[in-house]
């Protein structure tokens, strides 16, 4: 069966450079970078290669960049590193009511221990207005975070202006930049940002890896003790093999960014275009605001999204509902209902996502397989009417 | 795939689709959580159902088991058919994920609220 | 030039059976296992098969295996996790003097912020009395955490009486078992324990994957909050090509211990008899205690470990001294302190550590050159007299 | 590996190894936190240092950084000696690792009291 992967905001193929960059260390350079033996010195020579890479895609100096397992632990690391850290002069955390999983529930849990946050909502097409992020300061606010890109809708926040606020104010700043990254070019001096999230699994890195860039005099506690590894912030013997395909997947994303994402936006613009064309009663979430090249989230009107997933699944083509980790539940998506769709429209809604590994046939065939799809369904629902 | 073969086949080639315009009973259930909808028909003939038709708005799964209980009412008692339970036809379909056994109770649900509009105990 | 590895409690050699495996996702599965298309799925069951894997080697049940980034996460995860879910029932922890850093500090940490740490000593031979640890129980103990085996000197610690004790007077019970599993039999049930680290790289896996094994029922805080991974209890995307690696690890590791173990025990008291007879002036540490079939630490008077790790290393020959991970500070390992060394005993001490993969003529060609090395540092002694 | 190679061939060539039983000033230092160990012994003509030896216990930068220092010695003013610096030794060894910077200090330390013994000022 052909297969076409447009689920790339969920994660993404290795590259084939990747793979061969993980594999010299995984047969050869098997070392532990703390060991002061050749085997060790040369897996901590290979990492700090890695972090060059890492550094030079979002502008940051080497000794910012720490190592994590993850998007989701450089998000809790930042976040609960400041709520600890900053405790005594205050519990109030300014964030967005679209925030990944990673963000909401760890802001969540922190207000179950006393801790004080203000959700800012978005407007109708999925963005951040600045001046109420400013509104929402108090003398108590310890961190603001939002996200630079929505995962779901792929909407850009922002950041920049945000980042002025939070300078001016004098308030710990972190962006989720978990998705923009790869995608759009990231400039943490430019964006003022203190912390800020990426993850590898999204750029044509493997799973287990990311960082988080920590501007230098951030005052952080770390969520990992123990050997001291990461200039002390961030315990835990490196995921050696991960890191090192995190650091050549930086630098291919680096240095293809622009001409990469010019091609997929022309393509995700094809795509749209396409749809809207061929399927009657669809929108297209986030349309008007900033949006990241490669994300299309359409809501189909009378049919389900679970079924149109499943439905492309068996032609062979991956896409999503709602965010991937909240498959396994029911709810309708919290991003799409801050943006004002109701329960039973969020439950239409479909995400279809590129990469640079995206081909115009991947792109030519769901066009040509998914106006089938939704008829055939619309024609199983009991409201929809043909006109 | 979470799914069956079979749980598959009846999602992507449901039986009983349809609307029976001349009915006996009819009726239209939905799921508060996940939005699922589904509208059942029913003909009755003396004690038995002679036909059956439905159509839903959901999930696979929520498709699958309302055409694959839908199928099971035709041409069974009324007696029969009150007994019908989620797990009997969960398990017909050869299981279902943990996440989406409610989808089955959109059709209990629908047959339930149907044999009570004509012959309401 | 000749390289010989005898530094596997720092970090093993991936087996070429984990790197296929691994390949395998890195090429073709790279799908997020929370999506629910081919893709997605696919990456799902190959988790599954490998938490059957790890699992089975511990005589965990699937549901207790926790993926993890590795053994420190797993120690802070455990530790941390039980210090916030029963601080209403109280602050006491009780550990030894012999953990690793991951415990250790972690321990501290906690001191820091409220939870009283008691500190049990080891004997000479680097054994914690199980009796002591009875003892030092009060109404307030929420936590015991000791190791299974010591990363140093590989003694091993009496779990099994310890997790009695610990089943008596209802407390939850953690062990590190990083060090001891591959190495010797773990049976979770056996030992009693409620939370078991383990790690993928020292037992020939790749680094930056572990599992806590999580006793069912067990109230545990995650550390980690998001998308509710790992049934609600560690979320993160997971690092799907690690773990694949560390399953493959722990089925090879399960399937050949007896006999690997038996072979390594063999080698290693070669090594030791054979140092012993041939270099004056050296003790065994642990010697006298039940200690891994892997390890050998000794104590070199008249020479200094770096110095000896060095000169070995320019040989080809790659060991360690103290703990891997403070290879970048200079204080005297404190497990070679609990043991009663003074400083500069311990500034003296060599870590050799072998594993399946080590070779008769890689021990031979160790006691071939260490001597030399020994006697030559010696001769630059100023305390050093010839007898 | 984190050293130069002129680091290392100190270390495993050291120069200018033993006692002078016959010095005009020995000197025996230690570093307290990391246990390392030197004594130097010089014999001195007039304003220059005539010969220098050295014995170590210590890491690989501090073998090193002690042999160089005694080379440093042989044929040097007192003058100049006096004026040795940790960093200088560093510098000429190609760098010392962060955490490898203090053993520089054992070498400064025992010429600084070697030169004290003979000649207190
Ligand atoms: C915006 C955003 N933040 C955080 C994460 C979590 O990152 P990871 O998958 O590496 O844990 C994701 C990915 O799922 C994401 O899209
Ligand atoms: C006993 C012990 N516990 C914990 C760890 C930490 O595990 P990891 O290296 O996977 O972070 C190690 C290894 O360094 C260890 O030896």
């Amino acid at each position: 069966m052909r297969r076409v992967y447009l689920d790339s905001n969920a994660t993404t193929p290795v590259r084939p450079e990747v793979v061969a960059a993980m594999m010299s260390v995984l047969t050869e350079h098997f070392g532990n970078p703390s060991s002061i033996h050749w085997f060790g010195q040369h897996a901590k020579s290979m990492i700090d290669d890695a972090r060059q890479h890492v550094a030079r895609l979002i502008n940051a100096e080497v000794s910012e960049i720490v190592f994590t397992s993850g998007g989701t632990e450089a998000d809790n690391f930042a976040i609960r590193g400041i709520a600890e850290s900053q405790k005594a002069k205050g519990r109030h955390i300014i964030t967005s009511k679209i925030e990944h999983h990673a963000v909401l529930h760890t802001c969540q849990d922190l207000e179950k221990q006393g801790y004080e946050v203000t959700w800012i909502p978005v407007s109708r097409d999925g963005v951040v207005d600045a001046s109420s992020v400013r509104r929402a300061l108090r003398p108590d606010t310890i961190l603001i975070t939002i996200m630079h890109a929505n995962n779901e809708i792929g909407t850009v926040q922002p950041i920049e202006e945000i980042g002025r606020i939070a300078e001016e104010a004098d308030v710990y700043f972190h962006s989720d930049g978990v998705q923009s990254t790869g995608k759009i070019q990231v400039d943490v001096r430019k964006l003022k940002v203190d912390l800020y999230s990426i993850s590898s699994h999204k750029i044509h890195g493997p799973k287990g890896a990311g960082a988080l860039f920590v501007r230098k005099g951030t005052i952080l506690k770390p969520l990992l003790t123990g050997g001291g590894h990461e200039r002390n912030r961030r315990s835990g013997t490196e995921n050696v093999a991960g890191i090192i395909g995190f650091g050549q997947a930086a630098k291919m994303a680096r240095e293809s960014l622009t001409s990469d994402m010019a091609r997929v936006a022309e393509l995700r613009d094809l795509l749209e275009t396409a749809l809207k064309s061929r399927i009657e009663f669809i929108q297209v979430n986030g349309e008007n605001a900033p949006r990241l090249p490669n994300t299309t989230n359409i809501m189909v009107d009378y049919a389900e999204g679970e079924g149109l997933v499943i439905s492309l699944d068996l032609k062979g083509v991956a896409v999503s509902t709602g965010s991937a980790c909240s498959s396994g539940s029911m709810e309708p998506s919290h991003v799409l209902t801050a943006i004002g769709k109701t329960p039973d429209e969020a439950h239409g809604s479909l995400r279809l996502s590129l990469s640079a590994l995206t081909t115009r046939e991947d792109v030519e065939y769901v066009i040509e397989v998914l106006p089938g799809i939704v008829e055939r369904l619309r024609d199983l629902s009991p409201y929809y009417k043909k006109v | 795939m979470a799914y069956s073969e079979k749980l598959l086949d009846y999602f992507q080639n449901p039986r009983c689709v349809g609307e029976i315009p001349e009915a006996d009973a009819v009726a239209e259930v939905s799921n508060p959580v996940c939005g699922d909808v589904m509208k059942l028909w029913v003909k009755v003939d003396g004690g038995h159902i002679q036909d059956a038709k439905f159509k839903a708005q959901g999930c696979s799964a929520a498709i699958a088991t309302s055409s694959f209980a839908t199928e099971m009412l035709v041409g069974m008692e009324i007696e029969r058919a009150r007994l019908i339970t989620k797990e009997e036809i969960a398990e017909a379909l050869g299981g279902l994920p943990a996440s989406k056994i409610h989808c089955s109770v959109l059709a209990t649900d629908a047959i339930k609220q149907v044999l009570r509009e004509f012959q309401p105990r």
